[in-house]
């Protein structure tokens, strides 16, 4: 039992982090929010080259083989960074083809996953009722029943409490690419990492979230002092730590494991602990937090959807009383 | 004691249904954040005045209907029961009148009110400075002394309504380097249109203009501007700040609304046992508010004055409307919670400010501790 | 509409404050923990001299009249005071008696209700688990479903949180009083008018673990200062303060309609108010509020048995969502 | 990253469990804070003794099994989920132990640990005094040089277990008037039966004497039972409160259990949905605490100290323990509930003091945002 990242994955973390620090990640999502997705796209290429969309592909599809520690280590880095575009969707896709590969037809996969891990394209999946990105990614997939499609199109576009988070009501049709019994079973899988690589994202856009607030709140003076000396703020970015640093090793134990209720243990806190942060961060913000102006913004308002995507606080409760 | 109502305000109730009934638009207006929306509302209060029903508590010269506190929450409840637009004018009606009417000249009433009645003046605030939020006694923008009136220079933000308004009213330093910062301080009020203006919308958290920094360069304001005497701006400002103003922030009447629509939404979507228990709280917090209102309502018909207290009111109504949105959100499940277009999104959005503006939750909090429960003040 | 005490009704509730003040009444509650009813019987005696028992009794069985609002700022205060005793259920005894004389046999009321009133009588009333205090009561009702029984005895005694609380497991049976439906509408009345003052009682009881814990943060200092200037604590007592503010309206509203939704809401906010200002009380006293050493232990330990006696927050929440 | 155990820490998992389903009393023992519990206790320590589990931490030489956390971790959860006894001995094993492994003299360790873990010697702690509760370092009671050892004098109180404990350790200022409060206090340990002791039980919020007074009047301690240099007590006593005993002083293992208990509680009621949420977050939040504790063991066999995390901790697990104690008396409703001899009822008077001891949960999060957040000192 040594329940700590070893050198090679905090490394790889460290990697992940500086690059995405350097390459000012808040005007690449401010773009994708404008619909112009140049920026986006090119950080998704040095994602790419940096291993990030191999990790969920197997060594046979010119993956890394399915690391999935490693890839809660980039997902927290994603969120801390607000890295914009289908990232979620693009892993459970590939999670989706690869098992789909294992029980039945491999042509889907052939296709695809060797251009998932290189970043070339990216995939968005409709398994609930929107397809995120649908209009960027170059491969729809709509997820009914036991059916597998391949979506002709993106279908009517909807707005998103986060407008670098763009949902569309794609449609069921298209290509039919698989059915059958395994075809939900892949999607249950794909389900599964979506809500690993989900639950990364809210942690780390926690982080990045407290990070912000306490840097603010240091500088920020009123009545002749730094906000950040009043008990009261000090006990509220307290309590935020606390959900975060005690929703990090839900997060690693399922990835770990993979097993559906630690699974929802992890998506719960790292979702709620996540949500918490923008709630304070907002409030000791105070009303500079409530506007576009700052960056911060843009972790704001992804805190609450990355709390609801991929499996619902109320939904990971079910999932894990039914134990 | 005694919570039912005198006939006179039955039939005042049953007058403004009525009323509302045949007038509140079918269809939601557009939102009150964008440039449609705003000439919208501002038509609506054009048709409230129409009916007598922009300003039921102000006299009736001014347009209204002498409506006492009481009234005033009767016809709030009718109002949003019936689902009305929401107010573009309330900054002026709620914060710049009652300043007015305590400390205003026969002549600015006569001039000032009755076209902000009428929907066609729009007043913004203006207090807010970048460096004063909580702390707004350390304003910093001047008013100068000039032929007839002042220049104002400086900048003011979270301007409220000011994307599309028409006049702000805001304190001004005129007497600087006094060594209280509560004194020296002017109320004025000012053409947004005016030269040396400069009106920067802010995007809210959903991108709408909901405010606006203002930039003002030797802006000329003439004597007949200026509210109360020069230099007591600060005491102009919060007499009528802590008092009445504490319960007509938020009236009763919409979060009555807001539980019912709740209460309604979990019906509809199966009564799920799961949040069962936040809606039970909604709606006793809606009614808790009511009661707690119409009992400072009674109190301060009796003549008491209400200060501290309304800091209990503050809290009260922004964190309840803040669990009453999320638990919305939260019915509506996963993804169709995070659509910004939905029938909670802006509501929510427009919630999560509470705690924030008209003086943050954590100052209330050292105000009820040191002012209404007596602990050391100072320290925090 | 004048939603506000009047003269007449401030004066009483003054009145009963002062007596009660003068009359050591944490003294009277200690010993009737140990079993020593004497203090509490003559403090009952004063409290029935000040009206306070007749609050629940028709004018016909020498009672004031059924006044519920008179009867919600005489329980404050009983609450505020931690008198000793089967209060609440002396006066659903009452109220239930009262109810059956008007539909049926008014034998027990005559008996009782004059005794009840002048306090010369002590009743207790068995509607759900247990009865209180039955072994000092002079009489035990019991209901179970339509039929009401004088118990023959008090029962095995089951210890409480609160020791002043005692409980008695009484057994169905002695003396058959009254049987049929209007035996249960009796008790339904019977119940409204015990959460009403129950609720009461929480309200006073957190009011007085507020105003204990104020005046002790103020004098207690630590790190130089007093506990009472430090923002968390002041921020703690001030939720508890709007707890109880809150409540206070929905308990007046609910005694002036007696509705069945309105009590709910009065016994939950009262209930839960009760109980977060005790435990506000705990937590700022430190260790010495966790002994048995100061008198604040008398409201600690009454806190949670008022929130939950006579309608759990449980129960009040489900009947505010039947309407 | 590994969650998986070796397999020797399995096999020395399924001794014990093999141990403690073959002892551990059917019948729960009466409670630890009566006389007849204390007896009871004491008496099952020596049955942990003979068995060897009373100390697994200890080297073997002390009649431990020189388990590392790990093992000591996986010993607790098999000890509570086979709901064995409170440990009457924990404030001499987890407090004064480690103090005496890193700080006490050889002579001292095989005079006072052996007996401590047979039980024959029960310890008391003797921290706090009426004016030092969290202001620890502003201790009063002296400690006067006399022949060959000290005279103890002053005050002590919150002292648990020493109703019924045989000796007590704490600070004690052996040269008063130096600047710096911590400086001059000295690390005794002392015989609460010596002349010049007066124990006064004191009676817990239901009643049992949980703790004491201690009234020290001249109290001879030879100068054997000093640990460390004297005047170096609050280092002494500091370096071992920080560090491991931050992971040590509620093992994950108790959580782990009442969470299971909780749900099997809710599921035998019916699985009552307005509660699921609650117990949904039990067992989350039972298995968080067990990981991150797991984490932080990693982190400390790997030669790392953790300082300020142990605040995370104490807070965390403090309110933990009210949540699920809460939870448990709303799932056995109201009135079964409030009784006192319920299987829940202990449990929640206990918990209720996780907040306040160890650090009030204020200091806590204070240091977290001190240290851990790099906020502002100071004030408060």
């Amino acid at each position: 039992m040594r329940f700590l990242l070893d050198a090679e994955q905090r490394d790889f973390a460290r990697t992940l982090d500086a690059l995405l620090t350097a390459a000012d990640t808040p005007a690449a999502a401010r773009a994708w929010s404008r619909g112009d997705h140049a920026p986006g796209r090119a950080l998704w290429t040095r994602l790419a080259d940096a291993g990030v969309f191999a990790l969920a592909v197997p060594g046979s599809f010119d993956g890394a083989g399915a690391l999935p520690l490693e890839l809660t280590l980039a997902f927290e880095a994603l969120g801390r960074h607000a890295v914009p575009g289908p990232v979620v969707e693009t892993a459970a896709t590939a999670v989706l083809l690869a098992t789909l590969a294992e029980t039945g037809d491999p042509t889907p996969a052939k296709t695809w996953l060797p251009r998932l891990a290189a970043g070339t394209a990216l995939a968005t999946l409709r398994a609930e009722t929107y397809a995120l990105d649908a209009d960027v990614a170059d491969v729809v997939l709509v997820v009914a029943g036991e059916q597998l499609w391949r979506a002709a199109g993106p279908g009517a576009a909807v707005a998103s409490h986060d407008p670098v988070r763009r949902l569309f009501a794609t449609a069921d049709g298209g290509e039919l690419l698989a059915q059958g019994p395994q075809v939900a079973v892949a999607a249950e899988r794909a389900r599964e990492w979506a809500a690993l690589a989900t639950a990364a994202q809210a942690l780390g856009a926690g982080r990045a979230l407290l990070e912000r607030t306490v840097a603010y709140v240091r500088e920020r003076r009123q009545f002749g002092v730094a906000v950040g000396s009043f008990q009261a703020v000090k006990h509220r970015l307290a309590d935020v730590l606390i959900g975060l640093e005690f929703a990090r090793p839900l997060l690693h134990a399922a990835a770990l494991s993979l097993d559906p209720v630690e699974l929802a243990m992890a998506k719960l806190a790292c979702g709620e602990a996540g949500y918490a942060a923008a709630r304070a961060a907002l409030q000791l913000h105070g009303a500079i937090g409530y506007t576009e102006e700052l960056d911060l913004s843009l972790w704001l308002r992804k805190a609450r959807p990355l709390r609801d995507a991929w499996g619902t606080p109320a939904a990971c409760r079910a999932r894990v009383l039914r134990g | 004691m005694d919570l039912t109502h005198d006939p006179e305000v039955e039939s005042f109730r049953a007058e403004a249904r009525a009323w509302l009934d045949a007038h509140v638009p079918a269809e939601p207006l557009p939102s009150l954040e964008t440039r449609d929306g705003f000439a919208a509302h501002r038509a609506w209060e054009a048709e409230l005045a129409a009916g007598r029903w922009a300003v039921v508590s102000w006299p009736e010269p001014y347009g209204g209907r002498g409506a006492d506190i009481v009234r005033w929450l009767v016809f709030e409840e009718e109002y949003y029961a019936a689902g009305a637009p929401g107010r573009v004018s309330q900054n002026g009606i709620n914060l710049l009148a009652p300043t007015l009417f305590d400390h205003g000249t026969e002549e600015q009433r006569a001039r000032v009110l009755p076209p902000m009645a009428r929907g066609e003046v729009v007043w913004a605030q203006a207090w807010s400075e970048p460096e004063s939020g909580s702390d707004l006694a350390s304003l910093r923008s001047r008013a100068v002394r000039t032929d007839g009136g002042w220049l104002l220079s400086g900048q003011k933000t979270w301007s409220s309504r000011a994307a599309f308004a028409d006049r702000a009213f805001g304190l001004f330093r005129s007497e600087p380097g006094l060594p209280r910062p509560h004194a020296g301080l002017t109320y004025l009020m000012f053409d947004l249109r005016a030269p040396g203006v400069t009106v920067r919308p802010i995007g809210r958290l959903d991108g709408k203009p909901a405010f606006a920094e203002l930039f003002l360069d030797e802006v000329f304001v003439p004597d007949e501007d200026v509210i109360g005497a020069p230099g007591e701006g600060w005491r102009v400002a919060m007499s009528t700040a802590g008092n009445e103003r504490g319960l007509t922030l938020r009236s009763p009447g919409r979060f009555l609304a807001s539980a019912r629509r709740l209460a309604a939404l979990w019906e509809s979507g199966g009564r799920d046992p799961g949040v069962a228990d936040r809606v039970a709280d909604a709606l006793t917090g809606a009614r808790a508010y009511q009661l707690f209102t119409y009992a400072n309502a009674s109190r301060f018909a009796a003549g008491e004055s209400i200060g501290a207290e309304s800091s209990l009111n503050k809290v009260f109504w922004s964190e309840y409307d803040i669990a009453l949105h999320e638990t919305a959100l939260d019915l509506l499940g996963g993804r169709e919670a995070e659509r910004a277009d939905g029938p909670w999104a802006e509501g929510w959005v427009f919630a999560l400010a509470g705690p924030i503006y008209a003086g943050t939750n954590e100052i209330q909090r050292d105000i009820i501790a040191e002012r209404l429960l007596g602990l050391p003040k100072g320290r925090r």
